[in-house]
């Protein structure tokens, strides 16, 4: 057993313990810095994250990985943080300038101190989380990684939705987590201990799933919690609610981080000790990723608050993340490949999309038909949301169609055929409701005025992007393409 | 994992890369170009689709000149690629970006590129203030030639790729790539409901590729060989109770988008409100990849669930044939009239696949080629009429024989080659496919087959409503004097027209390489 | 059975050379008109189809006596008279079933090339002075020397599907012609209806060379009219009810084609208002070449036919049928070339019923699988009627164009006291109208003799009957005609004046233009003389190819009944003339009465026993209402509909979904609740739900 | 008292709890009966320590402590997040005056 100061398990866990000491070091820099605040926050922050980043690329890791009491790390672990800290940067670099007056119709953000620390104290819980080689480090990871996104959600408390949403995804959470209490203990019931191996033993000694009453109950309980993190049916209902209601750059993060977090917690846990063929889970989580892709699709279309409908297709993005799940024995490694590289593609078109309506709701309220003429505001937007629309829906040759694409394979290796066709099918419809915000950017502006219907209540003001704004666009756009065609990021991601 | 037959890797195939890689390169160019610089942007895409004419000429050519000669050591059951390459692009599917080309791929390029080049001529005003290019759509005031030419060469680009990939996965990525432009070309460009004729395609469309994607994923598990390339799954024995459902997903899939019968909703609509360049690609070249699947994917690949599967697609083939004819009759829009005959020689490509014999298939890759031509010729000269009339209304229009006689004379013969006249390319394929379904054993066949010869009637019947109606009868009072077809339209009909004479008036030479290529596929059902 | 013999040895080479000339030389003028003269040198264009045309007919004649001397005069080396001059695959399907274009040389054939090329090139010279004036003249040479090239194409094919490449060619041709001033919706409507009808009969020709050619295994006439193909069609398809026999329906079939394209009854719709196109085309296309199609068709598929049981019975009767009621209706007509149209279809008639009698009736032993023919004198008659009515019915046609353009118009009323106006046109007529009431010196004459003889021969006494009738009632229509026309008092008709619409009628130039009237001076002289010269040659020569070499060609001279019936036939056709003179010309009868005065005879027939009304009934209430309405209806309401509900049903789920969300959090937990609990009853009951979804494996 | 009667008391307030989430109206009560919730578990984590497989069997590897331990890191982790319901109810008293969940349908559709 490695001591816990020798190289290798310092060398595994250095990342998690930077990110630690780097969201205590936030907190407090309020008090060192007083004018300029939120600027020098940020700058601490991003500059912490890219050496917690690099420090993960770096670090020697052997291949079988570092284990010590609760807490492992393997190289796809290492891949999962990566994912959790390069979301958390860009909602870090896309809520900067929130803290300015007059950024958006809802008010400005106050202490960034705050907003910044509970950022990072919500990564260090999911780096916890996805490390755990317990229940205990699983459990500790889950709430450290939820409790921050309640106070997050309510920073804004001027405006009323804030408050109602953090209000709402407290009283949610806290039954969640309360749930995910009760199915531990009974999985600690039913292996004795508390350790990940002992479960995969008791799973898999026993004939069948039923005959196992308080492992059935742990599982389902914990799949509750789990669900409600992923925003899947039928647990799904917190979701629009927090979306519509949290800041902006608070919504991306949980549509992306906090998404990949369930989503790396789901993995850890069902594709690990509890990924036994007598388990038959995959008809669940089939069912439950049909489920989703209706109530994401049917939500969506005739949505016209764009934060609600983001929400809703988040909810249908979990129904087809949930497909991974049904692969079945020895799927594990596609799976996860799978999920990883559809985290990436999924949170990179977010960003684009939120990039966009953050651009956009400076000066109108976040609905759709404030997007009316955004090609002729700024044509690269437009271009921009477009690439970012048809990867949410999966068209060749961008980034989305191949994520998808993996989610399917997984699938597919196990018979479920019939669940691809209905994946594919929404995937149909939700061009159709993606593409009524594109109809609404490319929607003539003239056509209004030449009608005689007095001009647009949007002002047709072109939209200027910053240098840094352009790189971050031209930067989304080339990622989207290049994640479509170029098989280099996929090969990385399967070679951990 | 049988080792993919080696291939001579020959320069030849960076040209076949070309002919997709070079309409994307120009719609990258285009894109640099300023929105007002109209003829600019004309000309290079222009230059762009006759390089790509050239290029795609050349390897017909060069294809014709030496075929590759199939192997008939297992069986003669591998289809034997000429301008073949293979090199590995997600090594974690095993997806491979296998090209290469056969008789049928080849010819039907020939098709794509000469319709692109001459959809491109035909939409010479599009983006010209006052050209029916005046984009109500978007927002600049400039007109939209720019965004045009560029999801136009897109479109090709896609077209192109889906005829040379021998691998499932590249094929549907190229497949997917034209939904796309599709959509933004008719939503942006189109007339009349253009948003709802563009949304209802795409869907249509997209729920076709659903059961595309579904068919291949049940071959790339099914097959054990965890592979995507078509050359070594057609020589996999599928277990026939997979080949029983995944053969008529597979061919049903593809059905949508070859505009079979009932699931034809899509083209009517989609071409009555694209422009005219778009309905000529559509028609002409896309509608032939739902064809092109059926054969090359779904029967080669799954030949027992064919012979289980055919006789029940032959009823919805020759429902299409003859609906397709009737409600073109009583049509009032000279696009939706064509669109409807589509419909009808779109079924008689299904019938030919029915057949499940070499006469009856090699009717079915005639009538591609050949309706590919006939539908852009009339698509071209309908685009035109409306340019100067401003109407499509059969009734709002008559006489115009003495105001604009070139494009009258080019729309009678384009309208005899459609109701299948001999000399041209509409014959030969029809009298193969008739052929084929009389030799087919089966009196369902045999039925299929009288009901099929009696669509002729009924083309005759709605073709001369629409000819005599438009060109003949006293000229209308209110008739401005028409300009007829500008030197620019002269060419882009006269090479459709001369590639209608060709094919129906020395069909030998196409048909014998076709064969060859189609024996692989024969052999395949026969065993 | 002996293949035709490929013209190789090097004495052939001038008559190959030639065969292609004969076809090339009428596609030329057709391209260099269309695509060069037609549009620029109107004058120039005329000129030229005509020599081209005669150089076409100078190399028709260098083929036949190429042809005789080469291949008649030795039966030893050519025992079916018959030989290829070149041939082309164009396609083949397997074995020796193979689409060919070819150049085949039979009796039939020569002749037909010879008389075709003839007409062409006198109606082409004939057209050029018709057409001076007209607009577009350049784009009627071109059209006419395309249905000379296809017309030649059909004669010369030596396969079913050569036949139905150039049929369709013809057809569309006619369509072009028959349209010529396509801004008169008369001549618009009149194209469509020649077209689709005939596109009608062709459809079913189509499933008859595809039926022989799948079922015999080769397109070849010598192949399918062999007795081993007709013994593969003589099977019987279907059980009870519906047992056929493949070999009767696939002839009748084939039968089809020649029904729509020669006009035989109830397809008889379209030739009457055919005759809207220019009157040239009347005379090449509705009188001499391409109705004749049909009963080459036949001609050519005799022995075949002869094999069916009933197939030869129906040509006769729809023959007999067609004879009898054209006459009649020629009778009450008014215009010039309606009558002259009628007269057309009742000769086809007799030409269908000549070969319709070729074999005995039933009762005297006919019928039944034959072998040999025994009596083949009903082919050769009705080959000789096409020869000899080929020349006096376009020399009728020609000199009607002659008349229209003096009267400037079309109608029997206008006309009247022309003789002394137009001595040349008077006579040829006076020989045509001879001719063509089958009076002895004429051409008509003897060839209708040969019909009925044939009739008589193999004992048809109905259809003896029929043809007799048909000869008087011709000669009565013919003698009104030619009366009222050139005898009595130059009648104007109230609406002479202003019928003339006729685009190209209003010049003064002379009543009897010297270059209209040449070719008709040209025509008398076979009308007069072919009959008598041309019997003889006819009946030695024009034979069916048979199978055994030698078939005994038994002389109808010595028949019994002969010599009477050529005697009760010349005193019919001379009672109809005494008739006709004594009513138009003595009682000065008019032309016809105003519309619905007359006995009701009078008024049926005129409206042509209200075919044409049964036609536009079935079309449009029975066709439009039952079939075109529905499958729109079905398209519009069914089809695309569907997908719009789709849309709706969503939309409703989509409303519902989005009322349940009303924000209350309790709502939510309860949500997650009841799902957790649905989850786990889901898993114990072992319903199909989730494994619907579960694995096909 | 057996493992049976442990379970089922935690059964009993795990139920209590819920219904308590599902009925009140007030937010605190709210937050009180989710504590209910979170007693129920920890009453099943001890419960299983003491009673549970890995105390009787002796499974190898399993450990009868690993229960009582987790609790004390469960109570610090909802002690915290009642910490945090408390603050939210503060702002939601401060903006609204009433603490009634119903109320909070601002957002909804």
């Amino acid at each position: 057993m490695s001591t816990p100061f020798s190289t290798p398990f310092l060398s595994a866990f250095l990342p998690d313990l930077a990110l630690l000491v780097l969201a205590l070091v936030v907190l407090t820099t309020e008090i060192v810095f007083r004018k300029h605040q939120a600027r020098w926050t940020a700058r601490v922050a991003v500059a912490g994250l890219a050496a917690v980043l690099i420090l993960l690329a770096a670090l020697p890791l052997p291949s079988g990985g570092v284990a010590y009491a609760g807490y492992q790390v393997t190289r796809s672990v290492v891949v999962w943080k990566q994912l959790f800290a390069l979301a958390t940067l860009a909602t870090i670099l896309l809520s900067r300038s929130y803290f300015r007056n007059g950024h958006s119709l809802r008010g400005a953000l106050a202490n960034p101190g705050a907003f910044y620390g509970l950022l990072l104290f919500s990564t260090t819980g999911m780096f916890a989380l996805v490390s755990a080689r317990d229940l205990l480090t699983f459990y500790i990871g889950l709430e450290l990684a939820t409790l921050p996104l309640y106070a997050l959600t309510a920073l804004q408390p001027r405006n009323a939705g804030s408050i109602e949403a953090g209000s709402k995804y407290m009283l949610m959470g806290a039954f969640a987590s309360a749930l995910s209490l009760f199915g531990i203990s009974f999985l600690y019931g039913a292996a004795g201990s508390l350790g990940f191996d002992a479960l995969a033993k008791v799973a898999s000694a026993q004939p069948s799933l039923s005959a196992q009453p308080f492992l059935l109950a742990g599982v389902l309980m914990l799949l509750g919690s789990l669900g409600f993190k992923l925003a899947m049916v039928p647990f799904q209902m917190w979701a629009p609610d927090v979306y519509e209601g949290a800041p902006t750059a608070v919504t991306a993060f949980l549509s992306t981080g906090s998404k990949a977090a369930a989503v790396a917690a789901t993995t850890t846990l069902f594709l690990g000790p509890l990924n036994l063929p007598r388990i038959d889970l995959g008809a669940i989580f089939a069912l439950a990723a049909v489920l989703s892709l209706l109530a994401g699709t049917l939500g969506a279309m005739r949505q016209s608050n764009l934060r609600r409908f983001i929400a809703y297709s988040s909810i249908a993005q979990a129904g087809y993340m949930l497909m991974a799940f049904t692969g079945g024995e020895g799927s594990e490694a596609a799976a996860r490949i799978a999920l990883q590289y559809n985290l990436l593609v999924y949170g990179t078109a977010s960003f684009a999309l939120f990039f966009v309506v953050s651009l956009v709701g400076r000066s109108a309220p976040e609905t759709i038909p404030s997007l009316r003429g955004l090609s002729a505001r700024s044509p690269a937007l437009a271009a921009l949301l477009a690439l970012s629309l048809f990867s949410l829906i999966g068209i060749p040759p961008l980034a989305g169609f191949l994520g998808k694409f993996l989610l399917f394979a997984v699938a597919a290796r196990n018979g479920h055929y019939t669940l691809i066709f209905i994946g594919a099918l929404a995937v149909a419809l939700s061009f159709y409701y993606y593409m009524r915000l594109l109809k609404e950017a490319y929607q003539p502006v003239q056509t209004a005025e030449n009608r005689g219907a007095p001009a647009s209540a949007v002002p047709l003001s072109p939209i200027r992007l910053s240098l840094a704004g352009k790189c971050a666009a031209a930067l989304l756009a080339i990622l989207l393409v290049v994640l479509g065609t170029c098989p280099g990021m996929l090969n990385f991601i399967a070679s951990r | 994992m049988t080792p993919v037959s080696t291939f001579a890797y020959s320069a030849a195939s960076n040209l076949l890369t070309l002919t997709w890689a070079l309409p994307l390169a120009s719609a990258a160019a285009l894109a640099l170009f300023p929105r007002q610089r109209v003829s600019a942007i004309r000309r290079f895409a222009l230059a762009a689709n006759t390089l790509n004419l050239i290029l795609v000429a050349v390897l017909t050519v060069l294809f014709f000149k030496s075929p590759p000669v199939p192997n008939t050591s297992s069986g003669g059951t591998e289809t034997m690629l000429a301008f073949a390459a293979d090199h590995e692009w997600l090594s974690v599917l095993n997806v491979h970006y296998l090209i290469g080309v056969d008789a049928i791929s080849i010819t039907l390029m020939l098709l794509a590129a000469v319709i692109l080049f001459s959809g491109t001529l035909a939409s010479w005003t599009i983006g010209a203030p006052g050209g029916t290019g005046k984009v109500a759509a978007l927002a600049s005031s400039e007109n939209g030639a720019k965004e045009f030419f560029i999801l136009l060469q897109i479109l090709a680009a896609g077209v192109f790729g889906c005829f040379i990939s021998f691998d499932l996965f590249t094929f549907f990525v190229f497949n997917e790539l034209t939904l796309i432009p599709t959509y933004l070309l008719i939503a942006l460009f189109g007339s009349g409901r253009r948003e709802y004729a563009a949304m209802k395609l795409t869907l249509i469309l997209m729920g076709g590729s659903a059961l595309i994607f579904l068919g291949i994923f049940g071959l790339y598990f099914e097959s054990g060989i965890h592979s995507f390339s078509i050359l070594e799954l057609s020589q996999v024995r599928f277990h026939p109770d997979f080949q029983g459902w995944a053969f008529p997903v597979l061919f049903l899939g593809f059905g949508i988008l070859g505009n079979m019968f009932p699931f034809h909703i899509w083209s009517p609509d989609g071409h009555a409100s694209a422009p005219t360049a778009v309905s000529m690609l559509l028609a002409g070249v896309h509608m032939k990849l739902g064809a092109y699947g059926c054969l090359r994917i779904a029967m080669y690949l799954l030949p027992e669930g064919a012979g289980m599967w055919m006789n029940v697609f032959l009823i919805p083939a020759v429902v299409g044939v003859v609906w397709g004819g009737f409600v073109a009759v009583r049509q009032k829009d000279l696009k939706y009239m064509n669109a409807y005959s589509s419909v009808s020689h779109c079924g008689l490509v299904f019938v030919g696949l029915a057949t499940l014999n070499l006469i009856g298939l090699r009717g079915a890759v005639l009538q591609m080629l050949a309706h590919g031509f006939i539908t852009a010729t009339v698509f071209a000269v309908i685009g035109m009429i409306y340019q100067r009339t401003h109407t499509r209304r059969i009734p709002d229009m008559s006489g115009l024989m003495r105001s604009i006689p070139f494009l009258s004379v080019v729309f009678v013969i384009a309208g005899m080659a459609a109701l299948g006249l001999p000399g041209f390319a509409g014959f030969a394929a029809e009298l193969n496919i008739f052929l084929g379904a009389f030799a087919a054993a089966g009196t369902l066949a045999r039925m299929g087959a009288v009901l099929a010869v009696l669509s002729i009637i009924v083309s005759a019947i709605y073709i001369l409503r629409a000819v005599n109606g438009v060109l003949h009868g006293p000229p209308k009072e209110n008739a401005a004097v028409l300009s007829d077809a500008v030197p620019v339209e002269k060419i882009a009909l006269l090479t459709l027209l001369a590639a209608i004479l060709v094919l129906g008036l020395w069909p030998g030479p196409v048909v014998h390489r076709i064969d060859d290529a189609l024996m692989p596929i024969l052999n395949n059902l026969k065993r | 059975m002996d293949n035709p013999v490929l013209l190789t040895q090097e004495a052939w080479s001038s008559l190959q050379t030639a065969a292609w000339a004969v076809l090339i030389l009428p596609l030329l003028s057709f391209l260099v008109n269309g695509l060069w003269l037609g549009r620029k040198h109107e004058r120039a264009a005329g000129w030229t189809a005509t020599a081209l045309l005669g150089a076409t007919l100078a190399c028709a004649l260098h083929v036949a006596s190429g042809w005789r001397s080469l291949v008649l005069q030795h039966p030893e080396l050519y025992p079916s008279r018959t030989a290829l001059a070149w041939e082309h695959v164009w396609l083949n399907f397997g074995g020796n079933l193979s689409a060919r274009l070819g150049f085949y040389l039979d009796p039939a054939s020569v002749m037909m090339i010879v008389v075709v090329s003839a007409i062409s090139f006198l109606v082409h010279f004939y057209s050029i002075r018709y057409m001076k004036h007209e607009r577009g003249a350049g784009r009627f040479f071109a059209l006419l020397s395309l249905f000379t090239f296809a017309m030649l194409g059909l004669i010369v094919s030596g396969n079913l599907i050569q036949t139905f490449f150039f049929w369709e060619l013809v057809g569309a041709a006619s369509y072009l012609l028959i349209g010529f001033w396509y801004t008169k919706p008369a001549a618009v409507a009149a194209s469509k209806k020649a077209f689709v009808l005939t596109r009608f009969a062709d459809a079913f020709f189509l499933m008859g060379v595809l039926l022989t050619g799948v079922n015999t295994g080769s397109f070849d006439f010598l192949v399918v009219n062999g007795p081993a193909a007709a013994a593969e069609l003589n099977r019987t398809l279907g059980a009870g009810l519906f047992a056929f026999k493949l070999l009767s329906v696939t002839t009748v079939l084939l039968y089809m084609g020649a029904w729509g394209k020669s006009a035989m009854f109830p397809f008889h719709v379209w030739l009457p208002d055919a005759m809207e196109g220019p009157t040239p085309v009347s005379a090449l296309i509705h009188s001499a070449t391409m109705v004749v199609a049909g009963v080459y068709l036949t001609a050519r598929l005799f022995p075949l036919f002869a094999a069916a049981e009933h197939t030869l019975q129906l040509v006769a009767f729809t023959g007999a049928l067609t004879a009898v009621f054209a006459a009649a209706v020629a009778c009450t007509q008014t215009d010039l070339k309606r009558i002259l149209a009628f007269s057309t279809l009742s000769q086809l008639g007799l030409m269908m019923l000549a070969l319709g009698v070729s074999i005995p009736t039933v009762a005297n032993g006919g019928g039944g699988a034959v072998t040999t023919i025994a009596n083949t004198a009903g082919y050769t008659a009705a080959l000789f009627h096409v020869f000899t009515h080929a020349f006096f019915k376009s020399l009728l046609f020609l000199s009607a164009g002659v008349i229209i353009h003096a009267i400037h118009s079309n109608d029997l009323r206008d006309a009247g006291g022309l003789r002394k106006k137009m001595p040349w046109t008077y006579i040829s007529t006076l020989a045509a109208c001879l001719a063509l009431a089958g009076l002895w010196p004429f051409a008509g004459f003897f060839s209708k003799e040969e019909i009925l003889g044939a009739a008589l021969g193999n004992g048809h006494f109905t259809f003896v009957a029929a043809g007799l009738l048909t000869g008087g009632l011709t000669a009565f229509y013919m003698t009104r005609y030619f009366v009222l026309v050139f005898h009595g008092s130059a009648r104007t008709h109230a609406s002479s004046a202003m019928n003339a619409d006729h685009a190209g009628a209003a010049h003064h130039g002379p009543t009897e233009p010297l270059l209209m009237v040449l070719p008709l001076i040209v025509l008398t002289v076979p009308s007069v003389l072919v009959g008598w010269l041309g019997r003889n040659a006819f009946l030695k020569d024009m034979l069916p190819w048979t199978s055994s070499a030698t078939a005994p060609v038994e002389h109808l001279e010595a028949h019994a009944g002969f010599p009477w019936m050529v005697l009760v036939a010349t005193a019919l056709a001379l009672s109809g003339i005494g008739t006709g003179l004594y009513l138009y010309g003595r009682k000065r009868w008019t032309a016809g009465y105003a519309d619905d005065r007359g006995p009701w005879l009078y008024r049926i027939l005129r409206d042509k026993l209200y075919v044409d009304e049964v036609y536009s009934f079935l079309i449009r209430k029975v066709g439009s209402r039952f079939v075109i309405t529905p499958a729109d209806w079905a398209e519009r309401k069914i089809l695309n509909a569907s997908f719009d509900q789709g849309g709706g049903v969503l939309n409703k789920l989509a409303r519902g979904l989005s009322r349940y969300q009303n924000g209350q959090v309790q709502r939510s937990v309860a949500t997650a609740l009841l799902g957790l609990v649905l989850l786990l009853a889901l898993y114990f009951s072992g319903s199909p739900l989730p494994h619907l979804f579960g694995s096909l494996k | 008292m057996n493992l049976a009667g442990c379970l089922v008391l935690s059964g009993a307030l795990f139920a209590v709890g819920v219904f308590g989430l599902l009925t009140r109206r007030n937010m605190i009560a709210a937050l009180l009966s989710l504590e209910l919730t979170v007693v129920a578990a920890l009453i099943n984590f001890v419960a299983f320590a003491r009673f549970g497989a890995a105390s009787a069997t002796n499974v190898a590897g399993g450990d009868a402590h690993a229960g009582s331990i987790f609790v004390f890191f469960a109570v610090a982790a909802t002690a915290a997040e009642m910490a945090l319901a408390l603050a939210l109810v503060i702002a939601l008293r401060r903006r609204r005056q009433s603490l009634d969940i119903t109320d909070l349908d601002g957002l909804h559709g």
